[in-house]
Order: structure tokens, then C-alpha cells, then sequence
């Protein structure tokens, strides 16, 4: 299945990259799934699983790692809000 | 209408009277402006960027002003976040909370800017004279929020 | 000139500009307004008039605003009160606290009015179908003033 | 001695006074004095006995019945205030 993964603020800089779409491989199916995932690529990537803070949005409302992901979802992943 | 995310600038008088237009049953009238600040943990700023996550920043704040008419008795609720590149004294954020009394008008304000500055997607850049930087999460912000729990 | 008592209405959003003109250092302003509802226990209010005792009003403001900025680290205030007769949905008063951060700006605002509410010298009596009455005292406004104590 | 004393809102009203000037007899040198000098006039006046919550003024700030009365004060009563 297809999921959109989107990054912001100091994370989208530090990755280099807005968003990205990923192709989820069978037995993937939580967001701390799609972390873990996206995080052994190493390198740079390797923050989403440094960061203590990082929060995560599954289309578009705040999520655990346990929340489910399914084909189609929008992920987002970024530092803690900041705004106000 | 209730909620706007905007680069616009707002203007809180006409916002109240176009919050209270025809009403003639609210007694309290709670609001909270947030603005740039030229100076913060030390350094001086001389812009500030704010980033967002369209779509979300929306759903999260409509959902917050939700949770507070779900807790307090209150009547009308406006809130407004600018987003883009602000300068010293610029507005930033803008709640108001009309209600019958001021004892909910007062706590359902503070509990929006409360649940704002934890839960809605927005994020801070600031410029200062040693370079840009992300502003950090405040524990004090966390606190406040979790007061209302 | 931070407290008024006044039969003129005010213009909230000029008023927050005025108190903020050439400042770079607000980062939060709390702001509450009080109106005339139209219905007040249970009768319809078509006008209310404010007496006062001219004088102490604006000392009993001032030293109530001088009691806020010793409580909390505040920026800058501005109260004012209406007089004279008014009808619903009219404005009656005004409480602006500018300051760093907003816990101090929405503690210190609500601090005013509450203390306001007991310790100013204004009396409201309304204009109802039934006739005239002085509105009473409410036990939650000493309840409200008594918990800064 | 003298003092200026005042009456606002309902009490006011009830006396159909706003003010007097009043000679003080030797001997009353108290808010509580003053309250009670005014309300032994009897009639309309012993309200100020009656009236439970009455609050008061010496020379425009709040004051209680054991507060000292000078020459030349103002002094006033009135209800609980209803203002805000």
C-alpha cells in the first residue's frame, strides 16, 4: 500500500525534504512502523528515530505509535508545535 | 468562519463587533492577542517565520474552540493565526471568547491559547543577529495545557 | 491616563493600539469587555444606569491596578468604566493588560475585573417591564475576588 | 467637628439624600460612631442599622467601623457595589 509522508519545520530542513510518497512493505502497519522504516534508510533519516520529542500526525490529527496506517493515509512528522 | 489561518494581518476591534453583531445576550467578552516579541531567550529578533501544516492547522484549531464550548457555557468563539514572515509588534494570534459571564469567557480563552500553542501545527523561526533559528517547545507551555486535564 | 471613568463609549481596538504604540517588548495582551445583556435573572433589561462616586472611582481603579502590576510582571494597563445610562449590548468596561507572556496578561486581567466587581464604587440599576430595581450583589463575584487573597 | 457625609445607590434613594454635613457631638470619633449617630434619627434613617451589608467610605477609601474620623472628612455609605 501507498502512504504520503510529509515533514516540517526544523525536521523538513534537516531531511532536505517536504514529503515524500512511500510504498509500505506487508507487515507495516502502525506509524511507529512507518518510522522505524523510514529511519533505517540511515544517514540523515536516521533522526526520526534520534529525535525524543518527534510528534506525528495521521491525516491530519495528532497519533501514537500505535495508530494504524492504512493505503491512502497522509503521515505527517515534525518537532513539537511551536505557534501562538 | 469561526477559525482563520491567514498572512493577513486582523483587526481586533472590527473582529469583536463582527463576532457580537446583533447579539444582545452576551455580558463578557474575553480576548487574547499574541505578538511578535523583539527580544527572546536572550537575543534579539528581527522577523519571525511562521510555518504550518495546511489543512491540519484548521482541523486542530476548529477541534479545540470545539472542546471549549463542550466545557464552558459560552456563546461565540473567533480565532485567527497569522502564518508567513512578521516582524517586531506584528500580531501573530488573536482568540475571543464571548459568553454570558466572565468566568467562562476568561478560562475558555486561556484554555484555547493553551491547546493552541501545544496541539496546532505551527512552527517558529526566528532571525536574530546570530543567525536564523527554530524556537524551541517551552515545558511552561506544557504545563498550561496540562492543567486543564 | 491608565484608568478613565466615562459616560463616552470606548473603541477597544484603538484603545489596545494606543497602550502598545512604540512598544517592541508585548508579547501577550488579555482584554476583557463587559456588556449590557438584555436579560439579567430572569427579567428583560432595556436600559441600566451606572451611578458612581466620582473620585473614588478612579482612585479605587488605580490602586487596583497598582496592585496587579505588583502581583504580576505586567507591561502596561488600561481600565475604563462607563457611567450614565446605557442600553443592551453597550459597552460598560474595559481591561487591557499588555505583557511578556500571557499567564501574567490573563491572571492579571481577570484580577481586575474581579477586584472591580467588589471594590469600585459603581451601582447598576436596570430598567425592566417591572420597573426600575438596583441590580444586587453576586455572591460568585465575592467568591471570584476572594480567591487572590 | 465636622464632616461631609455622602449616600449613593439604593440607600440614597431610600433616604431621598445624596449628602449631609454633619456636626459630630464629642465622644463620636469612629466610622461606627458616625453610622450609628445618623441611624438613632429613627425613621427612614435606621437603616443604616438595619442594612446588613452596608459598606463604607472615609475621605474615598474603603473603610471599616473601626476606622478613626477626623475633622473635615468625607465619609459615605452605600450598598455592596454592582459595577464591571
Amino acid at each position: 500500500m501507498n502512504i504520503k509522508v510529509l515533514y516540517f519545520a526544523a525536521l523538513r530542513e534537516a531531511l532536505g525534504s517536504s514529503g515524500e510518497t512511500l510504498e509500505l512493505p506487508a507487515g507495516v502497519s502502525t506509524l511507529a512502523g512507518v518510522r522505524a522504516l523510514i529511519a533505517d534508510r540511515g544517514g540523515d533519516w536516521d533522526r526520526l528515530a534520534q529525535m525524543k520529542n518527534l510528534r506525528a500526525a495521521v491525516n491530519q490529527r495528532m497519533a501514537e505509535p500505535e495508530t494504524a496506517i492504512a493505503d491512502g493515509d497522509e503521515v505527517a512528522f515534525f518537532p513539537p508545535v511551536t505557534g501562538g | 468562519m469561526s477559525v482563520s489561518v491567514q498572512q493577513a494581518d486582523f483587526d481586533i476591534g472590527a473582529e469583536i463587533d463582527a463576532l457580537l453583531a446583533g447579539r444582545t445576550d452576551v455580558g463578557a467578552v474575553a480576548t487574547f492577542s499574541g505578538l511578535v516579541r523583539d527580544i527572546n531567550d536572550g537575543s534579539g529578533v528581527h522577523a519571525m517565520t511562521l510555518e504550518h501544516y495546511p489543512g491540519m492547522t484548521e482541523a486542530a484549531l476548529e477541534d479545540i474552540v470545539a472542546q471549549a464550548k463542550t466545557r464552558w457555557d459560552i456563546l461565540a468563539v473567533r480565532v485567527i493565526h497569522r502564518v508567513g514572515t512578521l516582524q517586531p509588534a506584528d500580531r501573530i494570534v488573536l482568540v475571543i471568547v464571548a459568553g454570558s459571564h466572565r468566568g467562562e469567557a476568561f478560562a475558555a480563552c486561556e484554555f484555547i491559547m493553551d491547546y493552541l500553542k501545544t496541539r496546532a501545527p505551527f512552527w517558529k523561526r526566528e532571525d536574530t543577529p546570530e543567525g536564523s533559528r527554530w524556537v524551541d517547545a517551552r515545558d511552561a507551555d506544557d504545563s498550561a495545557a496540562a492543567r486543564w486535564n
